[in-house]
């Protein structure tokens, strides 16, 4: 921990190409913060950070248990890689925009938004902010700086591009994040991604989470197994950086860098945030028919939650019973928000046939008229 | 009024529109700088500098997937995909991303962007210059799909489709861009400035996305057709003598049903026409509409009159090619049935 | 006022006894629409079809006559 | 004779051709260590080799490109998309590249390769895992499209589309991969081992490519259909009492035109049913074909039973699945039509 | 010239990563052959070298001429960048497969590939060996190792990939060569063979040919003006060379060593061709509509073939008169092919009807078959 450098926030990408090999740490074993990149971070981001990780984390429970009652058909967790979403979302602002993927619910659950229409959205029902439409997890809310999710790997990356040269072409200051995954890197869209933010240098950052795992493929079916995904920038002349994902101290810092960079006009910056997929990929899968069960157990590169909580009590910002209460309470809030979700319906109940023929189309053209009739809805 | 070709009316189109609205931004391959390889956007860097009208790297997923995020963010993205034939690269970002946002997002997002992009044979182009896929898009829910024939409509279905909030594909049949093409390609070609439709008003007018109008009037049988098309059924017209109604349908995707309806009803007959390859293109919607809405009051099958179903070939293009003579055998064939 | 069934004469090919009438969907809905049943309609157009001018006979009473004496 | 699943007759058909011939080759995204998500390939890799079956970056461009490269080089490439909903960013790859290739080389080179994707709904899978994108290829000239119903037919195709020498885009209806599914998913799921088309001989044996099957004979009205369609057609003529004819395509490209024209002449009646997207959908096709070749047999209408024209609703998945309640609906309101 | 060290066979790419932005470069100011690149190079493949770009441009030219006359609608000239084709072919093995753009009829003209079936394919006349299906210069010779020219840019670089994974499979020497513009490196598949060349180090090298334009866009348009196109394979761990194309011994000796490499089972090598497109993009395209004229003039990086010739000259390996006695036979071979080839017809005259139909499929299936026997043919 400690030793990479912290370049200057216009440094230029052919002066720190040694980052994208190394791996910006700031945790030492000891729990302690050192180095350049320990510098100038907020005692309370780090609390708050702990505290929304907890929240992610009882988040991630309690929709599981929802799955195994039956109440949704699908969730995905993003167990172990909870600092991630959590400290990067710590470092925007307002009016910017992430284009996430299935993984990143931390950026949600970092803000306001009500966590009762998050589950509502997993149970499909009838207070559904998206009205059933969606694959549950597949939020969107504009207002909270979340892109709607697409099923389809790697298509949003670009996308977050082209945001940010919207950005910029209006002379705005907001900038774009582009969520990928280390097997989603392997999608062609991420080389358009890559490719257009060389040309045009866009207020971007372009985070690949790098979880070790694409279901059943490890990084080396992407191509990451002697090569970091951090130096695929290193062709297209912008920086990028390589971070361990589970440190949320290493990971808040990374990502000020990097938003500051891009809203200051720099241009964007790509993070591979090395980290462990410790659950299954999803409820369909499991993963003890493809990698062995020590892995997951062994929790390479330790419990993100774990990991800050030990500093933050070393530096007596925080301490065990704040942490059993802080727990306790998230449980609590979620499960009270389970309750009142529930109570609009589960697995598509409460969800109308009607609102499947709307919003096809701004305005519905003739023959989805004709095609709702005829279903007598 | 001014008399423009196809190319000058596409152009003026987006000249007005960036004029109107600051978020319209043009951009696509060779777009920029040199003005299109069809000189569409020729003069409009210039014009509106070089953050609203720019070139992009060879990359048409990324041209369109840049879109969709300008989109998101507020603008009014008119992009430009070289030929139809290289927007497959694009058709993921297309069919998962643009055509799903909307919906999928409830409304929380939307992809309101314009895809212009060539279409058609008849410039021995080959293969890879020639295609028609816009059945390829008719499929897709969530998109629009608009085929001008001349200037006057062009000008005003692009202004029309750039206003739109909804994504639309735009084909520009290449083989009209300079003037009408009646599919003789051995006699000389004319000209726009010789054609009223090549009066293309000054300043902001649209067409309406969704309306079809009726080219020539007739009443013994319908032709259903679009695009380069249009001239060559009106050829087969005059060359047979058979008073054909030929309805340009403008927009495939909404389809203007009502008025197919209305004149299949009165003709009895109706033969469908593009050059795009016959199985499954849009062409077989067209026929299922048309028997679906129309049966009893048709007198023979439902014709169509297509691209075969193989690759466009470069040196048999006019074999492959549905020009006037084979339009013409075909629709005196329909006549004769009973 | 049903008439007695057609029977095969030269002009169309012979359809065979029982089998279906085979006509445009307007000529269909001509004789829906005047009460006739094209079973017992001769066809005088390609492969035994129904033609409007066949149902015109049909109507008019001009058309072959049942037992099928020669046209 | 053994009793097989959809997904062991799958896998068993792979088994027979990988051990017939070398040049045979499996992989696709988790298909090799893991044996694919849906299990189709499981245990091949250990049989054969990594060299032979093996996992697949997660770039589906890339995994039908090296295929045809494989294919040119004279590998005969079996490779698999993890759901049809994810082929489009294969999709130039598989319209510009592999369906052209014979062509334009003029047989110099070809593409013989086999493309297996799951499709359509009634999983639960949203958007996203429940398309049904086979018109997208029957419009394409150079590629075969094929689709079973069942475990015999599912083995029989497969060994026939490996051993074609053209490519094959080979759909697997996967809400039938256990079981056969009559469209009523409130009822309890039944099971291929309970099913004479779960009978699937060991060996080699095909089913040939372009022929289809008449599944249950009838007199009243013919319904094309294939895939998971099937079962619900089957359900709905048991429940109407109508008498349908049931024909099951299995192959759409090339399509059997001999089969369907028979029926229809006898029946008279035509419905198209099928769980794709309504307008542009395969049925189009059918729906036109049938009228060019029927035209005069015709007592009513086509008609097309579809998906509705929207994106495949997650929560609304049995509304928009045309189940044998809505066929059943429009089975009556067509044999009520004179 | 002569810097840049060649690194054995068997480097580890991480270990020569410094290839991917220095220039390979043979010949000094002086014409003489330097450095470690240098050695090795056999002096009849130079001379042959040197004849088959002279007979490469001599059939450009007589092309154009054609294309003039209004015998083709179409040509597409490589001037400048003869050395790359011709120097790469001269590495290869009969048996090894080139995956080609339109800009590298060098690679077919390096071979015993009939002149005439060349021109009879441009004509698309009766004697056209792909009977008038694709557009002129799309040629195709399996015999000769050369893939069916795509008019979609990119898609052909991942099949090269594919073309060597089977090689591999089957425990073949043969290697595979994949070709793309500095334009058309933007394009998905690019990256589709990148990754896949990474996953499974199959033996194919991965040429770009970098000649500054595309159509009317700079390289910078591809991201390439800060960063290097060879830079773009740091990420993926396999080596990059990038060398001076228009130096035919830099050319010769680099693909030499890659096609070595490859051959050798030690996996893929990118390398970035730099070269000049002095000629028109194609004879549909104006460029003095988009650079200044100057710049062609100039001739960038000088001409191949006077940079070789004088090379030879100053060995004693050729001479003024060996030059201009080679120029005329080969402008007097392809004048007489180009006769011979307009005896079977111009401009499509000759192609039939008929040929539109077979092929699109092994068998002719029953719409085909009805749909020509309606056309009547
Ligand atoms: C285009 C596309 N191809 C395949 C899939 C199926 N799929 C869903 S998730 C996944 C693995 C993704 O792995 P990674 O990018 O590492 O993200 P992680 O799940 O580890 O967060 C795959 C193959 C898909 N959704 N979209
Ligand atoms: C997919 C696709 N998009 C666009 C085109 C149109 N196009 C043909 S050549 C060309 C420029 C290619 O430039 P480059 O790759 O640098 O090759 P060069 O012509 O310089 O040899 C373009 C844009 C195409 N053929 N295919
Ligand atoms: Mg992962
Ligand atoms: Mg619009
Ligand atoms: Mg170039």
């Amino acid at each position: 921990a400690g030793s990479v450098r912290r370049p200057e926030i216009d440094c230029d990408a052919a002066d720190m190409k040694e980052l994208a090999s190394t791996m910006v740490r700031v945790l030492n074993k000891d729990g302690e913060a050192v180095g350049p990149w320990a510098e100038g971070l907020d005692d309370d981001v780090l609390v708050q950070g702990l505290k929304n990780m907890i929240r992610v984390r009882a988040y991630d429970e309690r929709m599981m248990t929802l799955q195994r009652q039956g109440k949704t058909s699908f969730y995905m967790k993003c167990t172990g890689e909870e600092a991630i979403a959590v400290g990067f979302r710590a470092a925007m602002q307002q009016g910017d925009m992430n284009f996430p993927t299935y993984r990143q619910q931390g950026l949600l659950l970092s803000t306001d938004y009500p966590v009762v229409d998050m589950i509502c959205q997993i149970l499909s029902n009838s207070r559904d902010p998206l009205k059933g439409r969606q694959l549950p997890i597949m939020y969107s809310s504009k207002e909270h700086g979340f892109f709607s999710i697409s099923g389809n790997l790697g298509t949003q990356f670009i996308q977050a591009v082209g945001w940010a040269m919207a950005s910029a072409i209006k002379g705005d200051t907001k900038i774009a994040a582009g969520w990928i995954g280390d097997g989603s890197t392997a999608e062609t869209d991420f080389h358009a991604a890559l490719v257009n933010a060389s040309v045009y240098k866009p207020p971007v950052v372009l985070n690949i989470v790098n979880n070790q795992w694409a279901i059943s493929s490890f990084r080396g079916i992407a191509g990451g197994d002697h090569a970091t995904f951090a130096e695929r920038a290193l062709g297209y002349d912008f920086p990028a950086l390589r971070v361990d994902g589970n440190d949320f101290l290493a990971v808040y810092a990374a990502s000020k860098w990097a938003v500051e960079r891009a809203r200051r006009g720099f241009g964007p910056t790509l993070i591979e945030w090395v980290t462990y997929r410790v659950a299954p990929h999803s409820t369909s899968d499991d993963p003890s028919q493809y990698r062995p069960k020590e892995e997951s157990s062994a929790w390479p590169l330790g419990d993100p939650i774990l990991r800050l909580k030990n500093h933050l009590i070393s530096r007596d910002l925080w301490s065990e019973e704040r942490q059993t209460q802080t727990e306790a309470e998230y449980n609590d809030e979620i499960r009270a928000a389970t309750k009142e979700a529930e109570s609009y319906g589960v697995m598509g109940s409460g969800a109308s046939p009607k609102d499947m023929f709307d919003d096809v189309y701004e305005v519905m053209p003739p023959h989805l008229r004709e095609q709702r009739q005829k279903l007598g809805v | 009024m001014p008399q423009m070709s196809m190319i000058e009316a596409i152009r003026d189109a987006m000249d007005v529109k960036m004029g109107q609205d600051d978020d319209v931004v043009v951009y696509g391959e060779d777009v920029g700088y040199f003005g299109g390889v069809f000189r569409c956007t020729h003069g409009l860097q210039k014009k509106y500098g070089k953050h609203r009208v720019f070139d992009s790297p060879i990359n048409e997923s990324g041209i369109v997937g840049t879109a969709i995020g300008m989109g998101a963010y507020g603008l009014r993205p008119c992009i430009e995909i070289q030929f139809a034939d290289y927007i497959y690269p694009a058709y993921d970002q297309i069919v998962s991303e643009a055509a799903r946002l909307r919906y999928r997002s409830n409304k929380d997002f939307t992809a309101p962007i314009t895809i212009r992009t060539p279409c058609g044979g008849g410039i021995f182009g080959g293969q890879t210059h020639s295609q028609s896929p816009e059945s390829l898009f008719t499929h897709v829910s969530g998109v629009k799909t608009v085929i001008p024939s001349n200037p006057y409509d062009a000008k005003g279905l692009l202004i029309a489709s750039i206003e739109d909030n909804d994504p639309v594909i735009f084909f520009e049949p290449k083989r009209l861009y300079n003037g009408p093409f009646d599919g003789h390609h051995d006699r000389p070609a004319s000209n726009w400035s010789k054609h009223p439709l090549g009066d293309v008003p000054e300043g902001h007018y649209t067409v309406p996305i969704g309306k079809a109008s009726v080219f020539s009037e007739g009443k013994d049988v319908t032709i259903l057709t679009y695009g380069t098309m249009v001239f060559v059924a009106e050829a087969a017209k005059k060359e047979t003598g058979i008073d054909a109604e030929i309805i340009d349908l403008r927009t495939l995707m909404p389809l203007d049903v009502d008025t197919i309806v209305e004149s299949v009803k009165k003709t009895g007959r109706c033969m469908v026409l593009h050059e795009a390859t016959l199985t499954s293109g849009f062409g077989a919607e067209l026929s299922a509409q048309v028997q679906e809405r129309c049966f009893y009051h048709l007198e023979a099958p439902v014709v169509r009159v297509c691209g075969f179903d193989t690759p466009y070939p470069h040196a048999q293009e006019w074999d492959y090619f549905p020009g006037p003579a084979r339009v013409g055998r075909e629709l005196k064939a329909m006549m004769e049935a009973v | 006022k049903a008439k007695a069934p057609w029977k095969p004469g030269p002009s169309g090919a012979p359809r065979p006894e029982g089998e279906k009438p085979i006509a445009s969907p307007a000529v269909r809905k001509r004789a829906m629409d005047a009460g006739v049943k094209l079973e017992y309609v001769y066809g005088t157009g390609p492969a035994g079809r129904i033609t409007h001018e066949d149902l015109d006979d049909y109507i008019s009473g001009n058309s072959a006559p049942a037992g099928g004496s020669s046209r």
